[in-house]
């Protein structure tokens, strides 16, 4: 290794970075797509990478961080800020030598080794909401009379509310007389417990569901199939997971709320090269600046119609000019947050 | 090879992995045909030795031949196979089967890939008829006595039909009119050709039955004699290497006040059936009494309310005091010891090493400890105190008890029982598998309890014992008292038979 | 001359390197098979520990928390019972830490005592609670503790997003503790802190009830034989729910202990399985307080080697439970040597070098 | 709350019991066969885990149903004869080596798979092949009851087959009563020329196939492929389900049906308002009343009489 770690750009050698999972890999979600941003820094950038994986075990968290900065093995190190941010800044502020980029965190301080991107999913899942209500009082071939829509979460978290209160504002800014039902899985890998409560709200007449819970968001797929009703996926564009493999699944995902965690870090890491980021402040990514948005992909054109797919674009400019702002579980009132959620609860 | 040699067993010896040399060098022959006693003090290495010729303990050294084959290297499948069969010193049973399932276990008869549940329980319906073992086939384990478990382990062997029959102690919990009808169907069994080796402590049994005698001390052997050419002495010299004489001297009797008494007392079982049903009695201090009657006619449960495992009506007084509602603990405090009838199950933590065993009883006094604590080194010294006065064999305190033998472990229960120095000792059969030099021993410990005006409440399937120890006799007859002799001296065994078979009461 | 007994510990001691040899083997083995750089790798996870202070320190702190888990199961199970609750224990026992902490005002120092005590109460209760049933309503004590854990979790999330949820955070965390309300590090560079302390305290004590009082003893023999127990005037009953009771005791203060030594604010995201590795700790230190230390070093120095295993090589992560596994297995296994035991046992008995 | 019961009610709700019943059934009945045979059954969830990647991969590399179940099978069956292995013969103790099971579980499933489908987290690229739905004829028609009965995946019906089947081998062919007492007295199975270790490993065979088949279904049934800890304590509930069913075939198929009840109940009530975290703790505490109730009236009688 490299005795330390803070120039790279002058001495001319390979930029490196290490991305560390603090969770794992393979979650269809912003682990995977920080991890395919990862893949292409190497590609396109020419970066040396790396992934290490530690687990959800916070224990192993500090030792991992700590044994890095100290090597300064690595010019920069990513990784998720929303549980270990904390602990990062910590770790910052005692080795000012070592870079670190965090996403899905905002910083308060002001520390120069430190960069973070956060991203508005509230904006994007807002436009989900739109098309949920839409859809679902439609004459889709899978949709029904009753004007509900659902979402089921993996537990209650603060990042999942915010998904969830951009949803429903989405919805009712469409139809404020439509009900949401909200269900917890209570786990993030129990995808036959995932399908299992989107089976029960489709049950109650829902059509649409919107599920955010990582790996077990696959079981509510096939519940989707199952039943034929539909889905909007969440984080990395589903539809397209399922293409040339299984086209019942991608068929009713009708869009994916996008968090392009990947592209923001690619984006990070480029302007490193180039000298231009600005250390030690935080980035907010919302549908604006395409930190988020909906997937807009073959299935999409193939199974929305048009007047929906519309009013969706519609929608999504709103929200990008500013003219509508979307409610925050992260940085709004939480009263207020739980005042829109309950006012759709069946 | 002489032609009527059956079983010969070479130079067998065994050292377990705790360094124990349970068997040194032994050779022995076992003739067709007969049935051959195998003695020794406990601990000697009996039950060692047959466990080897059996299989399931493998052996150091030695060699063994059956019938002119090797069968050394045997597993008990195998030895099964050529025709040996084996009643264990403890009960090789799965309690929660029922009788008939643990006959066939093994020899299951089939129809299609089911058991043939009728021919299973028609097989032992047909041997407990023809050998009179009395048993229910549908029972299950658990509920049966230590008698019954006894008879369904004979019932196992003879099932099989077996060339070579091992009975490890099998007439320790009989009553002497079973072992009686058990002696019967050996010598038949004899008659017919089969060959028996029986283990046994009391001599008088192996005179009666036995054709030659292999005694066995410390691990070694001492000899084969016939059995016409020894008296009742000079076998037990051999074994114990001095005159053991089973009779004890008793001071004549000197009761002094009441210690416990009894009135109405019953104990119904799970299918409210009464087992003891309104019995009543006094023990005075100073004496002996003793409860007579067939296995399995209350005298357990009795006992065993009195001490309190079991739930009863009536009431218990004990020093003049009620003590129906009271803990055990606070009747072990008060002064009443107990040994129980299954040490394997009640009256020992097999699991336990030796010392935890000894110090049950104690664990509150302050005899092993200082300033409240458990103190190791007074642990040590109460501990090896008892195993020297009642003469346990075990080379450390820190041995489980299940590495002892079968006696050594009844007479932790019975040192332990004594150490408290009780004011009533209730003892259910206290001297079962023990060794005629303890026996001895223990007698004399009862008799000398009893000098001291403590009281006594002895229950035993051994009629002699009974009326050999006892100032008082009580017969128990399907739960109820059915005769009782405030001397012993003026029944004798015949009476007290009729009495137990309940052919007569009072 | 030699005792027989502690010719057998020697054989037992040697068992045991003999197993951690094999073990490591095949380790190596598996290690060659994956990687490119396996002496590298070897070295990263045995010697890999012992390279820093601080990574020296990671293997200290990771053993606290199985110390106190490890006797809770030795506790638990004394009297023969399969009270998994331990994990549900230490888990609740640091929500409650938490809760107090964030509402009691007063001295730090006083914060905490308060704090430990409420997790100590909070996971004897837990525990108990598998007991009393048991006792009252003859319950299958697995049963009632598995499911209770599951409780623990989903109720202490409740409480914790409920009612001390930092919404500064994107994240189920807890508000910071009030300044001072932490176990202090002993030593600078590492996280070694004073519940190493408490953690070797309660070890004694467990130590000392097992086996210098009458309760001890009266716990071990209502675990060998209940019936026995009862024989001997022992009251069955309330030993039973005493040490479990006493079991979640340790395990709640675990959890307080974990918390305050290590973490600033609450941030659990789920159970801790340290009560699993409790069950891991307290067989392998065969159910003797005084080895659980030992147990739950190694136990968390193999952790930290594998850690950094995956770090610096090309190892992936998964292989940390496989090799995991093989080591804990093989460490436990009782067959090797046996034979050379008995043999042993054999050579020197007939020898008489031994009595 | 009135429109909750008419939920319940639902033929849905009833159907969606006996789906979530299904693995619990197999992991219990598994258990069963492990105690029954004297082994302890704590490694059933890596057991089921690695079963219910197998299925998946197995189908897709042999292309058919019949292949993944199979692979399950198999791959349970040496999952079950390593721990046999390792217990029997290196005499390691099974709880411990249970435990190692279930850790090696973890991280073997997670490492085979991303060599396979070239993602940690699921099998889902490759295609999926399911065990087949099963109409019943007759019962089909059935108003009500035949929405409820007809029209669940094969292995939930081979699973409540089993139920019969095991009775019968347990209690009435000398096999299982040679399991039985191997395991609850080997000294005295041994006693009379019972190869202990046999039926050990003969244990170990068919508690591993029943574990197979639990695994199987979660991954080519309840879903069509699998994902990483896609168990999620499923074992540990079947350990559960065995003990409260008192070690009996038809009390473990009750004890099954409870939980499987107290969990789509659960899964219910998550749609209504009250805090989630909260309803999560229902299943949980309707087992603990449930066994808490049962084996008092249980006991009681047993004083009683
Ligand atoms: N962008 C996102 N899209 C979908 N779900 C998300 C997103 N961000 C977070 N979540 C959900 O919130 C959970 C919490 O994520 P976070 O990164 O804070 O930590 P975590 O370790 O995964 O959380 P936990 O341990 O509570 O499951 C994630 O597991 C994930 O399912
Ligand atoms: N499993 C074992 N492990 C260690 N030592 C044992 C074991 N079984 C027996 N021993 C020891 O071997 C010796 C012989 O025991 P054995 O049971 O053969 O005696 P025995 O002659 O049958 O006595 P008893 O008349 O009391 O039944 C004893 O000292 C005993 O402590
Ligand atoms: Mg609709
Ligand atoms: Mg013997």
């Amino acid at each position: 290794g490299k005795e330390n770690g803070n120039n790279n750009s002058n001495d001319g050698s390979k930029l490196s970075v290490v991305f560390v999972v603090t969770g794992q890999l393979g979650d269809r979600s912003f682990n995977d797509s920080a991890h395919e941003g990862i893949k292409a820094m190497a590609e396109k950038l020419g970066v040396e990478t790396k992934v290490i994986e530690i687990g959800r075990d916070q224990t192993v968290w500090r030792p991992t961080f700590e044994d890095l900065a100290e090597e300064g093995e690595y010019d920069i190190i990513i990784t998720n800020g929303s549980n270990a941010g904390e602990l990062i800044e910590e770790i910052a502020l005692e080795y000012p030598e070592q870079k670190f980029i965090l996403f899905d965190t905002e910083m308060e301080s002001e520390i120069v080794n430190l960069y973070a991107i956060s991203y508005l999913q509230n904006e994007a899942s807002y436009i989900a909401g739109v098309l949920a209500a839409l859809v679902t009082k439609s004459d889709m071939e899978y949709a029904n009379e009753d004007n509900k829509i659902g979402f089921v979460g993996g537990s209650e978290h603060p990042i999942i509310t915010d998904f969830l209160v951009g949803y429903v504002e989405g919805a009712k800014s469409v139809d404020p007389n439509i009900t949401v039902y909200v269900s917890y899985i209570g786990s993030w890998d129990d995808t036959a417990k995932g399908k299992e409560t989107a089976m029960a709200q489709y049950n109650q007449g829902v059509d649409i569901i919107f599920p955010a819970a990582e790996q077990a968001g696959l079981g509510c797929v096939e519940a989707a199939v199952e039943m034929k009703k539909y889905i909007i996926g969440v984080d990395s564009d589903q539809a397209m997971l399922f293409k040339g493999v299984n086209e019942d699944s991608a068929n009713v995902i009708l869009t994916s709320v996008l968090k392009e965690v990947g592209n923001s870090l690619v984006r990070a890491v480029d302007l490193e090269q180039k000298g231009n980021l600005p250390w030690g402040t935080f980035e907010t990514l919302g549908i604006k600046e395409d930190g988020v948005g909906i997937a807009r992909n073959e299935y999409f054109d193939k199974n929305v119609p048009a007047e929906i797919k519309e009013e969706v674009i519609n929608a999504y400019e709103q929200v990008a000019n500013g003219e509508v702002k979307v409610t925050s579980a992260l940085t709004d009132d939480s009263k207020i947050v739980e005042e829109i959620i309950r006012s759709v609860a069946p | 090879m002489m032609d009527d040699t059956l079983l010969e067993m070479k130079n067998i010896s065994k050292i377990y992995d705790n360094g124990v040399f349970a068997n040194d060098n032994i050779s022995f022959i076992v003739k067709k045909g007969e049935i051959h006693a195998l003695m020794g003090e406990n601990g000697a290495g009996k039950s060692t030795l047959m466990k080897i010729l059996f299989g399931i303990e493998d052996m150091n050294e030695g060699k063994i031949i059956f019938d002119g084959k090797d069968i050394t290297n045997y597993t008990p499948q195998e030895t099964i196979g050529i025709g040996v069969g084996m009643v264990h010193q403890h009960f090789m049973l799965v309690d929660s089967l029922k009788v008939y399932e643990n006959v066939v276990l093994g020899m299951e008869p089939k129809k299609g890939i089911f058991t043939d549940r009728k021919k299973a329980k028609n097989l032992v319906n047909e041997i407990s008829k023809k050998y009179n073992l009395n048993v229910d086939a549908d029972e299950v384990i658990k509920n049966l006595s230590v008698g019954l478990k006894q008879k369904v382990e004979l019932i196992k062997v003879l099932a099989r039909d077996v060339k070579l029959l091992i009975l490890d102690e099998p007439t320790a919990v009989l009553t002497p009119q079973e072992t009686q009808e058990l002696f019967d169907q050996l010598l038949l069994l004899k008659e017919n050709g089969h060959t028996i080796i029986f283990i046994s402590h009391k001599i008088k049994e192996v005179k009666q039955i036995c054709d030659r005698v292999t005694v066995l001390r410390r691990g070694k052997l001492v000899g084969t004699i016939d059995i016409d050419k020894a008296s009742e002495e000079d076998i037990s010299r051999f074994m114990v290497g001095r005159d053991v004489i089973l009779k004890v001297d008793k001071s004549i009797q000197n009761f002094k006040e009441i210690i416990l008494s009894v009135k109405d007392l019953s104990v119904s079982n799970k299918s409210g059936i009464k087992l003891v049903d309104k019995v009543s009695f006094d023990v005075k201090r100073g004496q002996i009494l003793g409860i007579a009657g067939v296995e399995g006619n209350g005298q357990n449960e009795l006992v065993e309310a009195i001490f309190g495992l079991r739930d009863c009506s009536g009431t218990i007084e004990f020093n003049m005091k009620d003590i129906s509602d009271k803990k055990i603990k606070d009747r072990r405090e008060k002064g009443i010891a107990f040994i129980p009838e299954d040490r394997m199950a009640t009256g020992l933590a097999t699991k336990a090493t030796v010392w935890e065993n000894l110090v049950s009883n104690i664990i509150d006094s302050d005899i092993i400890k200082t300033n409240k604590l458990l103190n190791n080194n007074k642990i040590k010294e109460y501990s090896e105190t008892l195993i020297e006065n009642f003469n346990i064999l075990c080379s450390s305190i820190d041995h489980e008890v299940n590495m002892l033998s079968g006696g050594n472990m009844q007479k932790i229960v019975v040192a332990r029982e004594f150490s408290s120095n009780p004011d009533l000792l209730i003892a259910n059969q206290p001297t079962r598998g023990i060794d005629v030099g303890a026996n001895e021993f223990i007698w004399k410990k009862l008799v000398e309890l009893r000098d001291q005006d403590k009281a006594i409440i002895l229950v035993s399937a051994d009629l002699n014992e009974i009326l050999e120890l006892s100032d008082s006799i009580i017969v128990m007859h399907n739960g109820e008292v059915v005769g009782s002799f405030v001397d012993s001296k003026k029944v004798d065994e015949n009476e007290l038979g009729m009495y137990m078979l309940g052919l007569k009461r009072d | 001359m030699k005792k027989i007994k502690d010719f057998i510990k020697d054989i037992e001691t040697l068992r045991t390197l003999v197993a951690l040899s094999v073990s490591f083997l095949i380790v190596f083995i598996l290690i060659i098979i994956i990687s490119d750089s396996p002496t590298k790798a070897l070295f990263d996870f045995i010697i890999g520990p012992f390279t820093s202070i601080r990574r020296f320190g990671n293997v200290i702190e990771g053993s606290l928390p199985l110390i106190f888990t490890g006797l809770s199961v030795i506790l638990l199970q004394r009297t023969g019972h399969y009270n998994l609750a331990m994990e549900g224990a230490f888990f609740i026992g640091a929500v409650v830490a938490t809760a107090a902490a964030l509402i009691f005002k007063g001295p730090p120092l006083i914060i905490l005592l308060v704090s430990m005590l409420s997790a100590m109460l909070i996971g004897a209760i837990i525990t108990g609670i598998p007991a009393v049933l048991k006792v009252k309503t003859d319950a299958n004590v697995l049963v009632t503790s598995l499911m209770l854990n599951h409780i623990c979790l989903y109720v202490g999330m409740f409480i914790i997003i409920t009612y001390f949820q930092d919404p500064k955070m994107n994240s189920n965390y807890s508000y910071m503790f009030p300044d001072g309300v932490n176990i202090p590090t002993i030593f600078g560079v590492t996280r070694i802190n004073y519940g190493m302390i408490i953690a070797l305290i309660t070890v004694f004590i467990v130590w000392f009830l097992l086996n210098k009082t009458s309760f001890g003893y009266k716990l071990t023999i209502v675990g060998k034989n209940q019936n026995f127990a009862k024989y001997s005037g022992i009251n069955v009953n309330r030993l039973i729910i005493e040490s479990a009771l006493i079991g979640g005791a340790i395990a709640g203060l675990g959890g307080a202990v974990d918390l305050f030594g290590m973490y600033n604010r609450f941030q659990y995201s789920g159970l801790t399985n340290y009560g699993w590795d409790g069950i891991l700790i307290a067989i392998v230190a065969r159910h003797k307080p005084h080895f659980v230390p030992f147990a739950a070093l190694f136990l968390s120095y193999l952790r930290t080697g594998a850690n950094i295993l995956s770090r610096t090589s090309d190892i992936p992560s998964e292989m940390i439970s496989i090799i995991q596994a093989i080591v804990i297995v093989l460490i436990s296994a009782q067959a090797i040597l046996s034979k050379y035991r008995q043999k042993l046992v054999v050579e020197k008995t007939l020898s008489g070098e031994v009595i | 709350m009135l429109e909750f019961i008419k939920i319940i009610l639902t033929p849905e709700f009833l159907f969606s019991v006996i789906r979530v019943m299904t693995p619990i059934l197999f992991a219990a009945l598994a258990c069963m066969v492990f105690i029954k045979g004297g082994i302890d059954p704590i490694g059933i969830e890596g057991i089921m885990l690695l079963a219910s990647m197998a299925g998946p991969v197995g189908g897709y590399y042999t292309n058919s149903v019949i292949g993944g179940i199979l692979a399950a099978i198999l791959i349970s069956l040496l999952a079950s004869l390593l721990f046999g292995y390792v217990t029997l013969k290196l005499k390691s103790i099974e709880i411990l080596a249970g435990i190692a099971l279930n850790t090696l579980a973890s991280g073997l499933t997670i490492f085979i798979i991303y060599y396979v489908a070239g993602n940690k987290g699921s099998t889902q690229s490759l295609t999926s092949k399911v065990a087949p739905i099963i109409e019943l004829k007759i019962i089909k028609n059935i108003p009500y009851i035949g929405k409820i009965l007809s029209g669940h995946n094969i292995l939930t019906y081979l699973g409540i087959i089993l139920v019969f089947v095991l009775y019968y081998i347990l209690y009435r062919t000398p096999l299982g009563l040679r399991i039985r007492s191997v395991g609850e007295n080997s000294a005295a199975a041994e006693s009379v020329g019972i190869n202990v270790l046999k039926y050990k490993y003969i244990t170990l065979i068919m508690a591993g196939t029943i574990a197979g088949l639990g695994g199987a279904y979660m991954s080519m049934g309840y879903v069509s492929f699998f994902s990483r800890g896609m168990i999620a304590g499923r074992g540990f509930i079947g350990m559960a389900a065995e003990a409260m069913g008192r070690g009996n075939p038809y009390g473990i198929f009750l004890s099954s049906a409870l939980f499987g009840i107290a969990d789509s109940l659960a899964t219910q009530l998550q749609m209504l308002d009250f805090p989630s975290q909260l309803i999560q703790t229902i299943p949980y505490i309707i087992t603990i009343l449930g066994i808490s109730i049962y084996s008092y009236r249980h006991k009681k009688v047993r004083k009683v009489i």
